[in-house]
């Protein structure tokens, strides 16, 4: 393996196909030309790429939970009834721990005392040990389009399955599903892995079937500052474009200031359309705004509370689609009803919010810009150190700190950057590490921080992180000390 | 007592977030941390406690599969000769929200000595361990428990 | 009785008392001066100017539940534990609606049967029956200012006894507590009768004693123009102050689109200012916002985001305190759980709304002078109707449809105003009657309105109407034809 | 037969709004309503039926006192000679959220033919009323049911 953005030859393809398709059983049953004639007999509402097309025209902001356990009818009576009752209008099946880190032998145990315990054990749906056959029937009992979410380092044979189950999208990345997901992996080998993937949904689209991909845009979910994941979703939709893949939704995790969140997710779409344009990509963009995705409150109601705060600003934000929290979410898994209170929450809330003005503010204008010249900083150095190459340039870059992800596990991250809430809210740079950026924007942030510090008569520290990592679970936005 | 104590998350499990805050709340008011972080194996928790005489296993589970996870923990422990050893897990240790007196009575028939709901703070923790271990907090002499 | 707008003398004041003391027997429980030496012994954390100030000082917004059950010891209980678990800021006592129209005689059937019952036979607490030894204990138990919430056309006795007992804030007007709670009370009588309540509360400043009064803003709930509701409010405030009270929240129901709702209420206070300094008057102005009091959708995580979005617009009006619905309200009289979820949804709102960038476009500014010189037309139409008069003015403009209020159930309204939402959402007029205004506002409403009928290629109607009525509780904010 | 019937809201009740739109739906397909409004006692509402010979009567209560305010109509038709008079009622019809099962037998037992919970919409009645007075909607001539 020789890591490089280039798009995989066929025969390269091919031949690591053989081995990942050995990785478990399951994989024996993927017939490459079967597979493909299922895919195109998948229904026009069973399209992500479709479904995501018409809601851009429209306007319109599409939700999608998250939802996955460990038996097959019960992951199948859970998303009939998050379509149904829940009026989702795109599915997931998130995916359980164990295959996120390829250990089938521990889903086994997990499937089977689930069955004894009669409830799931399991943090997900294991699609590849029910293999096709599982995940086609999870399809064929649902009219909605559906996605594999997880957070695997190495989802080649999972991404077989599921395009082979007439799933029509996949999320993740070379980058976001690694960095915040594993520790020992290495960039070299999830980025490789994940080539495989996006170059499978090549393959298709040359054969007229449309897949669509979407890079994993909160990362660590956890006061990732806008520069960062932007840097981190644009990348990897270059990435994805250069093996083939036609249809991309990027993300971004709500931050929670208002401005920054709408500012955040107009420079990911504007900045992305001109990369993908001078990379030569001729790309069907669309975009997903996540609800806060760090700590939530364990109250329901102040859940309900952040849940509409986030969707809030996904409509403002004007967002192809969100993705939706629960009022379970501090305790677990949530249960259907709970899932589908967070759809109905988000719903009623873009319904309220849909035909309303657009948030045209001068603050808006000056963050987003401020956003993207610090993501094109990134960028381009990024693009420096692989001397042209996008994919090596992702890996030194990591390894000199500059792609740096807040509180990420994975070893090869270098976890200098620290970042903190400036005093409305916004997430802000308090220690930059090694990320690249001008003077001007780090004097800029500085003295927004200056403020906050002033404001609550105390230094910048890492207390004041810590303070912030809880806040929101603490029912405010900021980690004021002394604050209810 | 060395004061020693190893701090991790067990299985296939990524959350990194609380881990680095409890490092952070345990250094601070002067514990030695042996921190393995996330993705660790029940032999992980146990070699480092072995290797550092370690007062205290910490354990993390956030994602779910903590029941199965640290199935036989305790006994591996013993296996090991850490039979003194004080056994410490919190997290979102079951999946879904289910009664926390149920939960904490699967944990402590695995032989946890303490079982914390979700949103527990450090400093609960940190006072629990300093009364099990008998320590005087103040003695460690670094800052006060927040 | 002769109405005119001016400050009762003390002979005419304690004349008519002698009769209101008499209305039911708890009256002649209270001592003047007993009850002012109580009113001067309420901990300045129970009085509802001082919280009141401190928030506008610090720039935060309070919350407020509605509540009221018919039995003292379960009202207690339930304010306490609004107090304590709902983490409220000021506490209600809603008052039941046999009250309400003076049936204290059917107030204590509601209670007797209540006891049988084992649960409130009665939609609110019957002040009046318990009367001033009741009244205190209330007070006695909670460490948060009280106010009485009701909708009496004749509040005089309820009045007298809850200040006697403590409360700092009393609720209503003439017109806000006639026109939308009755449907033969003429205007004469219930604006004279308020006119007592408020001299009330003049004598009690005279004494140093400070006592808040809220006009009810919202009005019939269902629609209201925000020129109307704030000329009703204004207008009312201007009846008070002449009365001799100084301490003022003024208030506005959301109507849903956010711009117009920051717009109405930047121009409420703004107005108010003009008119109580043209009038001569020193007021301590505040304002409360207050969530969509129209119908509610039955789903709970619908209401829950009802319940945010109104929040939302509470924080960007910065309105000093905001009244909070709960996921009950399309069902019946909350729980004592549902009220403090209420709470708690619009806390956290608040909390992660209140340090970031207030809404500052160009849309609100437009919006807000629109409002502002369509409630002075009306305002001054009045006055020009009662010949400097206002009082007078208001009795006259009902009769002339110059004041109108939409779907109000009062006989002395003339109900030919009819509004209507335009295609961003905010509430204009499709019909005018009588209402004044200049061509210009009509012609930028007329073609905003037609803007709708374009888009859902149908005509202005009622149908459109009752489309818009139902809307919210559909789960939408606009009534279009055929969306869910 | 009258096509007639009246519409009121019963007792110290003011919600004026679900009253005006039943007012407009039941006319709007042909029934000749005569509407007494809100605050109306029993004795109102009974007047009214007399005076115009309706076939029904539809009671509103939103406010939560219906229980009270309701009881003894059908008793009080009967002695005002009302003896087949058919009697709805509907709304918010207890105080607070209670069993619709519980709320419909309390009001059936009252003598009420028809019990509609809160979010009733003025089509599902105006269906139930057509069938309960044998008329067929068509023929009363105008608009269609929404
Ligand atoms: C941020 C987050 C993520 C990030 C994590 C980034 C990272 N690498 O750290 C991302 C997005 C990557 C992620 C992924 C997943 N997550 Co996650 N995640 C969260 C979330 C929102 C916050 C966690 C957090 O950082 N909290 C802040 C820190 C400070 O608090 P903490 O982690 O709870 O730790 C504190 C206390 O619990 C306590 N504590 C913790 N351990 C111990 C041990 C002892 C001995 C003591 C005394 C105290 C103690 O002290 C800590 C410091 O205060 C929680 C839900 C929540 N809490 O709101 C879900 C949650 C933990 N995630 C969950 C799941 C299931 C997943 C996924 C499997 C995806 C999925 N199916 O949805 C993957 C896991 C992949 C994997 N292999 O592990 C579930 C777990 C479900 C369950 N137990 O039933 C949760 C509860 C969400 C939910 N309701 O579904 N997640
Ligand atoms: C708007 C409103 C008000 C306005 C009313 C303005 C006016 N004059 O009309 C104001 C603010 C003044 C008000 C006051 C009060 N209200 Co109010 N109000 C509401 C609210 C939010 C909407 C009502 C409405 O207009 N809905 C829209 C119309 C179209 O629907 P509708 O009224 O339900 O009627 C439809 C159906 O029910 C059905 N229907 C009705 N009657 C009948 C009869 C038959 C035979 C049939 C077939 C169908 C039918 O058809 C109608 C048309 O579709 C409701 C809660 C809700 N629903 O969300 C509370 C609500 C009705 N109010 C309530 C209360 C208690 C009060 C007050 C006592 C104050 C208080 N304690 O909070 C006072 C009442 C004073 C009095 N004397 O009556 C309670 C009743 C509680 C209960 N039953 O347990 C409710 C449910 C709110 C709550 N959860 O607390 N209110």
């Amino acid at each position: 393996m020789m890591l490089k953005n280039k798009k995989w030859s066929k025969e390269e393809f091919f031949r690591v196909r053989e081995d990942v398709l050995r990785q478990w059983e399951t994989g024996r049953e993927i017939d490459w030309d079967e597979a493909a004639a299922y895919l195109k007999n998948v229904p026009e509402g069973q399209n992500f790429c479709v479904k995501l097309a018409a809601a851009k025209t429209e306007g319109r902001t599409l939700v999608q939970p998250r939802a996955g356990v460990a038996l097959l009818e019960e992951h199948i009576e859970l998303l009939k009834y998050l379509q149904d009752e829940g009026g989702a209008d795109l599915l997931p099946s998130t995916i359980d721990s164990y295959t996120r880190q390829n250990r089938y032998h521990e889903c086994q145990v997990g499937i089977e005392e689930s069955i004894k315990a009669g409830h799931s054990m399991l943090n997900g749906f294991p699609a590849v040990n029910y293999g096709v056959k599982g995940c086609r029937k999870v399809l064929e009992a649902l009219h909605l389009p559906l996605q594999a979410r997880h957070g695997t380092p190495d989802a080649r044979l999972l991404t077989e399955i599921v395009f082979a189950s007439g799933w029509t999208s996949n999320e993740g990345g070379g980058i976001s599903y690694n960095i915040p997901y594993a520790k020992s992996v290495s960039l070299e080998k999830s980025i490789y892995d994940w080539q495989y993937c996006d170059r499978l949904v090549g393959h298709y689209e040359e054969m007229g079937i449309h897949i669509n991909r979407e890079p994993f845009g909160p990362l660590t979910g956890t006061l990732v500052v806008p520069c960062i994941s932007n840097a981190v979703a644009i990348i990897e939709g270059l990435l994805a474009a250069e093996q083939g893949v036609k249809n991309i939704t990027l993300g971004y995790g709500q931050c929670g200031n208002l401005v920054q969140d709408v500012a955040a997710m107009r420079a990911l779409e504007e900045l992305a359309g001109e990369y993908f344009a001078s990379g030569g990509y001729e790309i069907e963009l669309s975009t997903v705004f996540h609800q806060w995705m760090g700590g939530f409150p364990e109250d329901e109601a102040k859940a309900f509370a952040v849940i509409a705060w986030g969707t809030v600003a996904a409509g403002y934000a004007k967002a192809t689609k969100v993705i939706v929290k629960t009022p379970h979410e501090a305790y677990g898994i949530p249960t259907k009803e709970a899932n589908a209170q967070g759809l109905k929450d988000s719903k009623q809330i873009l319904n309220l919010l849909c035909d309303q003005q657009s948030l045209a503010t001068k603050e808006v204008e000056t963050e987003k810009e401020h956003i993207k010249n610090q993501t094109r900083c990134i960028i381009n150095k990024v693009l420096e150190l692989g001397e042209g190459d996008l994919a090596i340039g992702v890996v030194r870059a990591f390894a000199a700190g500059v792609l740096d992800i807040p509180f990420a596990p994975s070893q090869f991250n270098l976890g200098k950057v620290l970042p903190v809430r400036d005093n409305l809210g916004a997430v802000r740079i308090l220690e930059y590490g090694n990320l690249p950026g001008t003077k001007e924007a780090r004097e800029y942030e500085n003295s927004l921080l200056q403020e906050r510090a002033c404001y609550e008569k105390r230094p910048l520290s890492f207390d004041m992180v810590v303070d912030d990592i809880y806040a929101v679970s603490k029912g405010t936005l900021i980690g004021r000390p002394g604050r209810r | 007592m060395s004061n020693t104590i190893v701090l991790g998350v067990i299985g296939s499990d990524c959350h990194a977030v609380g881990n680095k805050i409890l490092d952070h709340a345990f250094s601070s008011v002067g514990f030695k941390v042996i921190n393995i972080g996330v993705l660790s194996s029940q032999e992980d928790f146990i070699n480092a406690a072995v290797e550092t005489d370690a007062d205290a296993i910490l354990v993390s589970s956030l994602y779910g599969h903590g029941e199965i996870d640290c199935r036989g923990f305790r006994e591996k422990c013993e296996e090991e000769g850490l039979s003194e050893i004080l056994l410490y897990v919190g997290g979102n240790l079951v999946v879904g929200k289910q009664e926390w007196k149920t939960v904490e009575n699967l944990y402590k028939k695995m032989g946890f000595n303490r079982v914390y709901p979700p949103g527990t703070s450090p400093a609960a923790a940190i006072t629990d361990l300093a009364q099990d271990l008998k320590i005087d907090l103040s003695k460690l002499g670094k800052v006060k428990v927040s």
